[in-house]
């Protein structure tokens, strides 16, 4: 666990910063050989804007709730139910009756839906006392049953009347060649980054996840806050529903499906330990950022689904390894 | 006037009364001291004045009016801080993140990172740490690196009632001074500190009054800390008397003829110390005495196989031995690290399971396990080291801090090694057991165990160890058999007068 | 999932024989499915359901839908359990559930093998089902007639742990083969959801600036796939659908999307599986059949839905 | 973190042993409710042998993973590999040229490609120092990967030349009326309580979990422990493997989807703290009968999957309260 806190020197800039940057330089790195990579066997296709394009579109919509996912596991829990939770949200909010009250109706109802359930997720998890695996896996299962019962196993498009929220995916609505989506993801990083950083919101969900009896003996309200954090990830979640619609200009209760994982797993290899209390966003968003670019890279080259897979997994171990080489201090730690 | 007044306090956990009827009153500007055996219920009164325990009976008073104090922010709100025993501290924040937790400069909830920066500086200089950075990874320091910014926090609080539980456990004698300077300029400003020490002398010098605590019951209250003869003290504790004696060393020459069990060769960690070299015979104990920080642990922990050293070589009985933690284990190595909690201890499982954990072997056939072979065996050393309560059923986490060192100790004493290596062995222990502990060491030292010692307590090194090696930032000073304390003061704190 | 708000189920079409129609005795037919979470498995529980409605001498009893084949073969014992008279089984996969059916044959409980086809013959009474092999052949040839034997295509699959992915894909090649002009230079296997759908369509337009066709394997992940060809601005291509979705078949016959024509996989077929059970029950046999016997098998025709002839198919379409 | 110390109750027995024998019962005793629901709900079918036998045989493939995960996690790691593992499992030993060699064969090689997974899973992450998440979710993308290569997507059956090993799971292999499936699946759970509860390895596996640095200082080989957790649940993945092929008397790379997630929760729900050094197999093994006699439940009740889905995450939900109320003293921890 803690062997890297056996007493360490003084270096001139302090250990976690060192070690953060380190990890995030690695990705950064991991990031830049799937490029090089891509260009060389893809040279006509992948150096484009496009491709760049692209990929920040389809991290778009993961990366939005994987900004929330990465506050609830600093925290020290973990929220399984972000899938199923876009699902719901989506389907709810294109139901005719929700597209009756047009824009407005459908963003309102996705972000409520998202926020109402991370609110449920919280309760039992803070003052339930569920265990957070738990607490979201019932979650997971009743939002996918609300789902599948609302769309009756449809898939709901978006109708004439409301186009306009679906034409922001189409290029005439970028703004200087960016999607409106990335924007979106953009913002959220942000705004997700100087709260984690900057705000005493932030520094708090460090301490929750770092050591709760000290938290609490501090006097932070652990109950509430760790209530917040999963209102936190369900916000998050509504928002990628409604970004999700305007990219498929439907709603089903297929959709979201196995998230959880993806946005775990980016966290994770962004170097934010499962057991909470320590962790970067910077990292998570670059993790995200990995995924999609491995799977654009899998497309072009035309590769078969089992190259693929195999590719997948090495990959992320080389990944592991080269941010290993970058920051030399995490050794002890990931060896728990 | 009295500030603090605490009348009829019960608290009581599943199967032990951890406070009985206590009383405590506590006057504006006195440095009140709470005094008591492991597992006397000091923590848990403090525990409950912090409003971290609610207790089952009794009444607080604060500046004369009753108050209820539900949680910890109630009893901050009544400006009462407190440094708990445990290490309290999110090893993942900083160092000024950690002294400001829970009530950050900040301002609509935007963090004033600047000012928390400035403000955690002035802190820690005023507790003599310039040396500490604010913006380190609390993680990173040593034990008594996270006690220095415990003792910041809870200054960061500017109370009217301060409560130190066992601040200078993991001091040296230098930083000690430092806190009494700290705690008489707050004493001046009328500010009130329940202190608590195993430390007698401390008391002595620093305490105003003294209340004793005897089995979760108040024996003794408002005694002039000065005046109070210390048998009178320890008898109140303990209920028997216990002369504060070291058992005699045996004559310089004992050893000259013994065998040389553990041989370290210019060892050394780049960046924590460097060329130590000593050798330590049969039944021999060595003490290794310097300021915190000096690198002692870090000697310890190399020898174990727990760091890897840059240079050098450690030799059992002549033989290199194996790089590595397990290596060193089977060849009978032992070590009662510094930080029980994180380094030592399975606080969730009993402390039966705790004190077999490095003798798991012995007491299986072809990996099946025989508990109760087990049980017996922990039971005889537990007893022998007088832990309490004497069950040593109950999950080690729920121990008082003392006891829970005993376990520690009780561990390497069912091992049975030859080369046993102690890091703040007394940490925490409580006079009587102290004594206790004093003995045993020497006895083990007697039946032929070789055993280096480490600890931030000058007369404990120098009364016990056979042999003394000086350090200071990660060298050997020197090495000598009677050194007396100013001596090796001079030597230690040389450097820091220069510096001043 | 039967809900008197939709249109009347698509079996209703052509009436059976008044003769099969009269009411006989009780049969009690189980049926199990995998999971409903996708538009044409849904189709599939939803059509079963509302025949069986249909007939007041017919009590249906559905099992959990499951894709993991362990779950579903104990589904099918808790069914056998249940003494059902008939058993109607799509499963997870025919081949691994091929014992259950076994077992159910055994108990003397005649199975009607939806789609999926069982490895033997003895663990079935008769099978219903689509080919998906000539499905690809098809959407194959299709494309091969439109493209006048000359281009390149594109294929967007299902998921590639199901067999049925592979017999389409096999179908499509087959069938391009016949089209020395032609060659396939990009596949990509886009799970049937709607968001993988548009994201593997997203990528493979990134990676052909220029192709000439391109045959999706399934609607649902379809109307993903078209958004991504919206969103990337292009429609100098034609799409080839399958399934046959009520979205899809309605944007055929709008004609301004890419999407030209879809492949039918009718989920119609589950009808048709009860209304066999409940003839199996009560002992009759198709009157528009010469034979006594109900026939060992039925294979649904995959028909090519294009502007020309969507009208006559969308009442089978499924939403 | 330490929260869960907040109280313990004095008796002949400790702490811990008196906790997770409350757990348990509260198990039983949700396991007693949904029983009592089945009788009401279907008097007819729910309360036959024929019933139990099915609950049984379903849970039993799940339930031997779960018992090597039930190590993992009580060693504070994870293994989210189970599924894909299995799946190449099947697929492997259902090859012809592995099919030439026999039923020996088909076991042999089953049981040799999961200790295989398990043993480089375990040195990515013992020695290889990925976090445990990174290092099997790597396994599960190229387990998965490898298994739809080598099967090209096929689904292989069982030759007739290897039939017997399929009659095993047929009515007429029963044993007393037992499914010999079942039978594994008991055998397995015995072994693995003994070595969990009996044995120095099991002893280790909770030191480990408790606290890594202590028990590295201890002197245990915390490495080397580590490994042989991974490749212990790798075998538990092969034995399911062969279960499983008698199941369905074939192999494909579609097997044991989301097998992880069944496991993982039944650990947790069985009173395992994700954190490691907690935790019984009793719990876990009581974890999978609740989940599968609530999707029997469900199929006798012939509801439709939406409700299912919603009542599962109520039933999760509720199972935990009732453990709550039968063990008053896991309240502390569970808020974490
Ligand atoms: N959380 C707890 N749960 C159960 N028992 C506890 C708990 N905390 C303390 N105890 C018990 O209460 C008694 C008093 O403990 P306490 O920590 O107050 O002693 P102490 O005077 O601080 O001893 P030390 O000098 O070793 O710190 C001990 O018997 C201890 O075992
Ligand atoms: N004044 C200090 N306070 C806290 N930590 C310090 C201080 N000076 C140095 N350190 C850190 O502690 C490390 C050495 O501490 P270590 O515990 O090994 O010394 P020690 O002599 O064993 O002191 P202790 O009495 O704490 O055991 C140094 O490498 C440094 O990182
Ligand atoms: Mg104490
Ligand atoms: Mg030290």
């Amino acid at each position: 666990m803690n062997a890297e806190q056996a007493v360490a020197p003084e270096r001139t800039r302090g250990f976690s910063v060192r070690l953060r940057e380190a990890r995030n330089l690695g990705l950064v790195g991991v990031l830049a050989v799937l490029v090089l990579i891509g260009a060389l066997t893809e040279p006509g296709q992948f150096l484009t804007t496009g491709t760049l394009v692209l990929v920040l579109t389809q991290a778009s919509v993961i990366g939005v709730i994987t900004v929330g996912m990465t506050f609830v596991i600093i925290g020290g829990g973990i929220d399984l139910s972000v899938g199923a939770v876009v699902a719901l949200a989506t389907v709810w909010a294109t139901t005719r009756s929700t597209q009756a009250f047009g824009i407005t109706g459908i963003v309102f109802t996705a972000v409520a839906v998202g926020v109402g359930c991370g609110l449920v997720s919280g309760l039992l998890i803070a003052y339930g006392r569920l265990v957070a695996f738990i607490g979201t896996l019932a979650m997971l299962a009743s939002a996918r049953g609300l789902a599948i019962q609302l769309s009756q196993g449809r898939t709901q498009t978006v109708t004439a009347k409301n186009q306009a929220l679906v034409d922001l995916g189409y290029q005439d609505s970028y703004v200087l060649g960016i999607p409106p989506l990335v924007l979106i993801f953009a913002a959220v990083a942000i705004v997700g980054w100087l709260v984690l950083n900057r705000t005493t919101f932030g520094r708090r969900t460090y301490a929750i996840g770092g050591n709760l009896e000290a938290a609490r003996l501090a006097g932070i309200n652990v109950k509430l806050h760790t209530c917040l954090l999963y209102v936190l990830s369900g916000l998050c979640c509504g928002i990628a529903s409604v970004m999700l619609i305007i990219l498929t200009s439907s709603g089903t209760s297929g959709n979201g499906n196995l998230y959880e994982l993806d946005a775990i797993a980016a966290v994770i290899i962004g170097g934010t330990l499962l057991t909470g209390g320590r962790g970067t966003l910077v990292g998570s968003v670059l993790g995200v950022l990995v995924f999609t670019t491995i799977s654009v890279l899998f497309t072009l080259n035309n590769l078969p689904t089992a190259v693929q897979q195999l590719a997948k997994g090495v990959i992320i171990v080389l990944a592991v390894l080269v941010q290993r080489r970058a920051s030399l201090y995490s050794s002890e730690r990931t060896s728990s | 006037m009295t500030l603090l007044e605490m009348t009829g306090i019960g608290k009581g956990f599943p199967g032990v009364r951890a406070l009985d009827d206590v009383e405590l009153s506590v006057a504006e500007g006195e440095v009140h001291c709470l005094l008591g055996q492991n597992g006397a219920g000091k923590s848990t009164l403090i525990k409950v004045l912090a409003g971290a325990h609610r207790p089952d009976t009794g009444e607080i008073r604060v500046g004369g009016e009753p108050v209820e104090l539900p949680n910890p922010t109630a009893a901050i709100r009544c400006g009462i801080a407190t440094l708990y025993q445990e290490l309290d501290l999110v090893d993942g924040l900083s160092v000024a993140e950690n002294i400001f937790l829970g009530h950050e400069q900040a301002s609509a909830g935007w963090v004033r990172r600047a000012k928390m920066r400035a403000d955690a500086r002035n802190l820690l200089d005023r507790l003599g740490h310039r040396e500490i950075r604010v913006d380190r990874e609390v993680g990173t320091l040593s034990a008594a690196g996270k006690q220095i910014v415990s003792l910041a926090r809870a200054l960061s609080l500017d109370a009217r009632l301060i409560v130190l539980d066992e601040p200078s456990a993991v001091l040296a004698s230098d930083e000690v001074a430092n806190l009494f300077r700290v705690i008489r300029g707050l004493t001046e400003r009328g500010v009130a500190v329940v202190y608590i020490s195993h430390r007698l002398e401390e008391i002595r010098e620093i305490g105003d009054r003294v209340t004793v605590l005897k089995d979760g019951h108040t024996v003794a209250t408002g005694l002039p800390a000065r005046t109070t003869p210390t048998t009178d003290l320890v008898a109140l504790m303990t209920g028997r008397r216990v002369e504060y004696l070291f058992p005699p060393r045996p004559a310089e020459d004992a050893f000259a003829e013994r065998p040389v069990l553990l041989e370290v060769e210019n060892l050394g960690v780049a960046g924590e110390f460097e060329d130590v070299s000593f050798s330590v015979r049969e039944g021999e104990i060595v003490g290794l005495a310097g300021l915190v920080g000096s690198g002692r642990s870090e000697v310890l922990e190399t020898v174990y196989g727990a760091r890897k050293p840059t240079t050098g070589q450690v030799k059992l009985a002549g033989k290199p031995l194996r790089r590595g933690v397990t290596s060193a284990v089977r060849n009978g190595l032992g070590l009662a690290p510094e930080e029980r909690k994180s380094q030592a201890l399975l606080l969730q499982e009993s402390v039966a399971r705790n004190v077999s954990l490095a003798s798991l072997r012995r007491y299986a056939k072809f990996g099946w396990f025989n508990a109760r072979a087990e049980t017996t065996a922990v039971r005889r050393h537990t007893e022998a080291l007088d832990l309490r309560p004497p069950d040593i059923r109950r999950p080690a986490g729920k121990l008082s801090g003392g006891n829970q060192q005993k376990a520690v100790l009780a561990r390497w004493l069912l091992k049975g090694c030859r080369v046993l290596l102690l890091d703040e062995p007394t940490r925490g222990v409580d006079v009587g057991a102290r004594a206790e502990l004093y003995r045993v060491i020497r006895d083990l030292a007697d039946s032929g165990v070789a055993i280096v010692l480490v600890s931030s307590e000058l007369p404990e090194v120098l009364g016990l160890a056979d042999r003394v090696l000086v350090m200071r930032e990660g060298r050997v000073l020197t090495q000598a058999r009677d050194l007396d304390e100013r001596a090796v003061l001079d030597l230690i704190l040389e450097e820091q007068e220069r510096a001043e | 999932a039967c809900t008197s708000n939709e249109e009347p189920a698509p079996a209703a079409q052509n009436a059976p024989a008044p003769a099969q129609d009269t009411p006989g005795k009780k049969v009690t037919v189980g049926f199990a499915g995998p999971q409903a979470d996708h538009g044409w498995l849904n189709a599939i529980t939803v059509n079963a359901r509302a025949e069986a409605q249909r007939h007041p001498d017919v009590e249906l009893v559905v099992a959990e839908g499951s894709n993991d084949a362990a779950t579903q073969s104990a589904q099918i014992d808790a069914l056998i359990n249940r003494k059902v008279d008939v058993l109607v089984v799509l499963p997870a996969d025919g081949k691994q559930l091929t014992p259950a059916g076994r077992k159910a044959m055994d108990a003397g409980i005649p199975v009607i093998n939806l789609d999926r086809i069982f490895d033997s013959p003895q663990a079935y009474r008769t099978w219903v089902g689509g080919d998906n092999y000539r499905m690809g052949v098809n959407a194959g040839n299709y494309i091969g007639q439109q493209l006048k034997g000359q281009g390149t295509v594109l294929e967007l699959a299902g998921i590639d742990t199901l067999e049925l992915t592979r017999q389409r894909t096999q179908g499509f090649d087959d069938a391009l083969a016949n089209y020395p002009g032609i060659r396939k230079v990009g596949r990509a296997a886009a799970e049937f959801t709607v968001p993988t759908g548009q994201a593997r369509m997203a990528e493979l337009l990134q990676a052909h600036p220029q192709f000439n066709a391109i045959w999706n394997h399934d609607d649902d992940q379809g109307v993903g796939a078209l958004q991504a060809v919206r969103q990337a601005g292009r429609s100098d291509f034609l799409m080839v659908g399958g399934a046959g979705s009520k979205a899809a078949m309605e944007q055929i016959k709008d004609g301004n999307s890419v999407l030209k024509a879809t492949v039918l996989y009718p989920p119609t077929m589950s009808a048709s599986a009860i209304r066999l059970a409940r003839l199996l029950g009560q002992a009759k046999g198709v009157s528009d059949l010469a034979e006594q016997e109900i026939p060992a098998s039925v294979t649904t025709f995959s028909a090519v839905v294009t502007k020309d002839n969507v009208d006559k198919y969308l009442p089978v379409s499924f939403e």
